[in-house]
């Protein structure tokens, strides 16, 4: 009955049904390389213009990329009544929650990081920015997950009212996405990023301790 | 039996092909040969290419990396081709060894996709002073890459073999749209990639002594696709025979 | 310490099964549920009201009732998962929504739905749901499979398994996690003669053992219970 | 038995589902406008800097809310076995996917037809290129609804993991974004976008006339 | 014509529902459904091979077997849905592939899961569920709310009914859908007692007509039938 190794083990299943639906993990990602690539498509690929948009659309591709992989992500437990089980265990929800954070923003954040330099390169974004790029999406995304969560969590049945996951999220993600590319803005520009970075710092250490416990009160209502 | 005495010779001879064991002998008995001949091909093709053709009078040296590059470029297509054509044979007339090639196509299928992308981008960095660019080709064959990825990840994703196939199967037909727009992206949308020109309708705009080792080496690359075919085709089958006699027999 | 041997297995699937029972549950500490004028109202209905009742140790409460009447939400609000319009709900005498982990450490539920995760095969669920309520090794649910006689099925995906099976997992499940009350919904839906009398056995034994048992069912459940009672919601 | 009342039947239960999940229906368009105002957010909203990529990012933008739209679109008739209902009828298959994909494309279509022109003036598209922009949308929506759905319907089934959606559908949506920005493009700087918008128009008949067979075909195999 | 008079309604339920049966079930015509060297398997496992059965007018047959033997599966098979792997499934001797829309138009089928639209109201689904059949209207619908006593629950959205409650939907859609054939999978799962008396009066009164119906079930079924069988798959 200790916490730790209740986590670790409700972080296995995450994982293994994360493997298993692997398709379904890609998907974000592909998302981010397909929004990205759609771009330089939909618009003539100059690289002068490219250069001009390439901050906006790493950071758009990011942040959709993430809304798309959490818009349903406690629907099929909620389905199939698994949530139920998880509400009942004597565990607090909220650390089962955090083992599934946990997992989903490893799976989704670390091929983003990988893939973020090579989308960079593609959009001819300056390479001085790539380091700051790479700190600030490291620093904001857990920041979108902890936030989409929260909609999804508020929004599990279909029927439950009209609650607008992404009104409900993204008039909160419009701070991160604002000092994010402001950081790689200033970054690629030559200039110190700081202030901006900090501030991703304070959302994300805000958002991660209380975001939990919000997406648990608000599972337990859905339950009811 | 009496059933395939009224067909014709052609239809008897596809319904003999499309049974396990037949096929599955059959595939054993030519796919050494067809490796050793790709094996030779590939080797004379890359004398031919590395050692024996003159460097290109604009492109230098660089243009070796088209022996690797073109076979491998045309291969993906056929591949991809092939897969969709095999999964439609799958879905019209209920034949399992169609999907059982349609299956085994898609790795093969992907490899050379990738080999084109890695050789392409190998080549583009010399060439045009960059490893990648938003053009019509590249991001074409960027997406056959995707469409090889997603079939094997469709099929992943289900339990049942069968409903793999058929599922998978329909994916392959709907995305055979994307093979025309790889060829012809050079000509519908003006591009940094080379148009057309060794097939092309008229003569060929390309000299004999580069011709000669690129259709050597385009001829080993499909004996080699060929006998990765048949050898996958020929694992795919024994996934798929379950317990049959002729499989205990072997 | 005997009690359960006591007990003759009636089939096979008992066979293996007892020394889960010797490591959780040999002894259940005497433990009481009671409700105090429950009321709960769906939509425009009252369902119930000034509903009390009391589960101890060894006992086994049938609530009955015709399809619609409240049985399901009835069992919900015991578990805390719904809360009532009015009334309580005490474990040992403590509201259980003040002592929510010492109840659902002791509380096992099993729903009308079986809740498995569809992508993980017959024993990740196991070992999902038994570790969701004490540590456990894979050592116990290799037992567990094997009283079942389930060692081939380990590795089929839940979303694969016959409805029965479903079932039948569920109940395993919860067996196998040591809980003193079991809160049931119909246990007996899809299984088949043979999981039918090895889920009224797995309740006699449980009640034997010192557990109490809150269960509804349409089809008439066999056990012999030191203590059973009726419960009828009326409409 | 006649097949026209069948189909408005089930366009109406189709119609009042989607008026319940009201929350859900209005999200892709949430979608939509989030994609469009983070642009700005994202970068400095320099005017000139702006008309360059305000296409691109109404199109792409487009794009997005319809696979996000659509991802899970059969799931929950997958899941409660609705589908297999359906697929169980005497009426073809093809027919009451049609009716499910009319009423979607009215009520994705019809609201973005009215935000487009918003959405372009905030990003400081010419007007002049309005009227084409709005044509070239109507034109290219069937297309990506029919896609969308066939990938939809090859992906249904939760168990079988991936939503491999994004990865299926996006390459064969690429030539309908092409055509789609060239005509948009075309018409903002003022020349006749003729050509892409017949190419997009004839792209609609073909997937129109063929999409609800595949889409059909595809749902009766992943019912198997 | 005056066939279905003769049964007595064995419970309230009954006392309306006749006006549904004249409409459109009073002669059904004769018809049979053959499977012939069906086999099937499901991962490495052959449930069954071989298989061959026959069902016509005024038949009953009830498949029997452990859980997980396959008899869902075999009714999947049956119903169209799922492809065997060898034989073929013939309906008035055509093949079923062959002739989908006349054998869909006189089978239906109820599953293990109740198929309902979790967002429409109770009514909304009956309407829809017998309309993808035939053209009706909402009198017919009224008449058939009426005879289940079911006027007050019409309206409420069907995720919020009881597990009783969605079944005995299901099996009024397919009863007033007009089939000849029916494919029932379990149809007493949750039924309380006069439920399933009004479930096993509808088989009975259908079998009457000259229907003919395919079940499975765990637990008894009381019907009397012109013509009964059972089938057995063995594991
Ligand atoms: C990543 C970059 C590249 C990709 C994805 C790519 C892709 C392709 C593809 C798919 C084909 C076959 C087209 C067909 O037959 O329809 C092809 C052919 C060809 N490529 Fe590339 N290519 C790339 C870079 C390059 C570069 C840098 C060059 C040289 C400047 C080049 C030269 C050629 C030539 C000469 C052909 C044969 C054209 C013909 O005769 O049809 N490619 N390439
Ligand atoms: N919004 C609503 N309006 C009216 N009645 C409602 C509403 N929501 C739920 N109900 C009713 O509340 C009851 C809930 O019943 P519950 O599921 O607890 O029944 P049950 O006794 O478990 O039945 P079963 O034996 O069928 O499982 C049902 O009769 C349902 O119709
Ligand atoms: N991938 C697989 N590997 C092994 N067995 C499988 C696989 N998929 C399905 N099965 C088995 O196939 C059988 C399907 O049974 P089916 O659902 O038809 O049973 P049933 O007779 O309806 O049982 P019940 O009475 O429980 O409803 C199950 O035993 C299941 O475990
Ligand atoms: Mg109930
Ligand atoms: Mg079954």
């Amino acid at each position: 009955m200790k916490l730790w190794p209740t986590m670790v083990r409700q972080a296995g299943v995450e994982w293994r049904i994360s493997l298993r639906r692997f398709g379904e993990v890609m998907n974000p990602l592909v998302f981010f390389l397909a929004t990205v690539s759609l771009f330089p498509l939909g618009l003539s690929p100059e690289p002068d213009r490219m250069a001009g948009y390439a901050t906006g659309v790493l950071w758009v591709a990011t942040l959709l990329a993430f809304l798309f992989a959490q818009a349903r992500q406690f629907r099929a437990e909620a389905y199939n009544g698994v949530l139920e089980q998880l509400a009942l265990s004597p565990h607090p929800l909220a650390l089962l929650v955090v083992a599934k954070l946990v997992v989903q923003w490893v799976i989704l954040t670390l091929p983003l990081l990988i893939l973020a330099p090579v989308a960079a390169y593609a959009l001819n974004f300056p390479v001085q920015g790539l380091s700051t790029l790479l700190a600030a999406l490291t620093l904001a995304t857990p920041t979108m997950l902890a936030l989409g969560s929260v909609g999804a969590a508020l929004t599990v049945h279909a029927h439950q009212g009209g609650a607008l996951l992404t009104v409900l999220v993204m008039p909160m993600l419009v701070p991160v996405l604002v000092f994010g590319a402001r950081a790689t803005d200033l970054a690629s520009a030559g200039s110190a990023p700081g202030g901006a970075l900090l501030w991703l710092a304070m959302l994300a250490v805000l958002s991660v301790s209380l975001g939990p416990f919000v997406i648990a009160a608000a599972l337990r209502q859905s339950l009811a | 039996m009496a059933k395939a005495k009224k067909l014709n010779w052609f239809m008897r001879w596809f319904y003999q092909m499309a049974s396990f064991p037949h096929f599955y002998r059959w595939a054993g008995r030519y796919a050494p040969w067809l490796g050793a001949v790709a094996l030779l091909l590939i080797g004379w093709g890359t004398w031919g290419g590395l050692v024996s053709s003159p460097p290109d009078y604009q492109m230098g040296d660089g243009v070796r990396i088209m022996f690797v590059h073109v076979p491998s470029a045309w291969l993906s297509m056929m591949a991809y081709t092939l897969m969709a054509v095999a999964a439609g044979i799958g879905l019209i007339w209920r034949i399992k060894l169609a999907y059982a090639v349609a299956a085994s196509c898609a790795p093969i299928g992907a490899a050379f996709t990738f080999l084109t992308l890695a050789s392409g981008s190998l080549w583009g960095k010399p060439m045009w002073g960059t490893w990648w660019e938003w053009d019509a080709r590249m991001t074409s064959e960027l997406l056959l890459l995707f469409l090889f990825l997603g079939y094997m990840g469709l099929r992943n994703s289900f339990t049942e073999r069968d409903q793999a196939d058929r599922v998978s199967g329909m994916l392959a037909v709907v995305g055979v749209v994307n093979v025309p727009i790889i060829h012809f992206s050079v000509e519908w949308w003006n591009t940094l990639h080379q148009p057309a020109s060794v097939t092309r309708l008229d003569q060929p705009a390309i000299d004999p002594s580069m011709l000669v080792p690129l259709l050597v080496m385009t001829l080993g690359f499909t004996c080699f696709f060929a006998w990765a075919l048949l050898t996958r085709t020929q694992g795919e089958i024994l996934l798929r025979a379950r317990q049959a006699r002729w499989v205990d027999e072997l | 310490m005997l009690a359960y041997l006591r007990i003759e297995p009636k089939t096979r699937y008992n066979l293996g099964a007892y020394r889960l029972y010797r490591d959780h549950m040999s002894r259940i500490a005497s433990h009481t549920l009671s409700a105090t004028a429950l009321e709960l109202w769906r939509g425009d209905r009252c369902l119930f009201t000034e509903l009390n009742l009391t589960v101890s140790t060894g006992e086994l409460l049938q609530v009955t009732g015709a399809n619609g009447s409240g049985k399901t939400s009835l069992l919900r609000v015991l578990t805390g998962l719904l809360p009532p319009e009015a009334g309580h709900v005490r474990w040992n005498d403590e509201p259980i929504h003040r002592a929510r982990a010492a109840f659902h450490e002791s509380m096992g539920y099993v729903a009308h739905r079986d809740a498995h995760y569809d992508d993980l095969t017959l024993r990740q669920n196991l070992m999902w749901g038994i570790g969701l309520h004490h540590d456990i090794e894979s050592r116990d649910v290799d037992s567990t499979l094997e009283a079942l006689d389930w060692c081939e099925l380990a590795d089929v995906p839940a979303h694969a398994l016959s409805a029965g099976q479903r079932r039948r997992l569920s109940l395993a499940r919860l067996r196998a996690s040591g809980k003193s009350l079991w809160i049931l919904d119909e246990p007996l839906t899809n299984l088949d003669a043979g999981a039918r009398v090895w889920c009224e056995d797995i309740i006699e034994v449980h009640l034997e053992q010192g557990g109490s048992v809150i269960a509804t069912s349409h089809q008439p459940l066999c056990v012999r219970a030191p203590s059973r009672r009726e419960w009828a919601i009326s409409t």
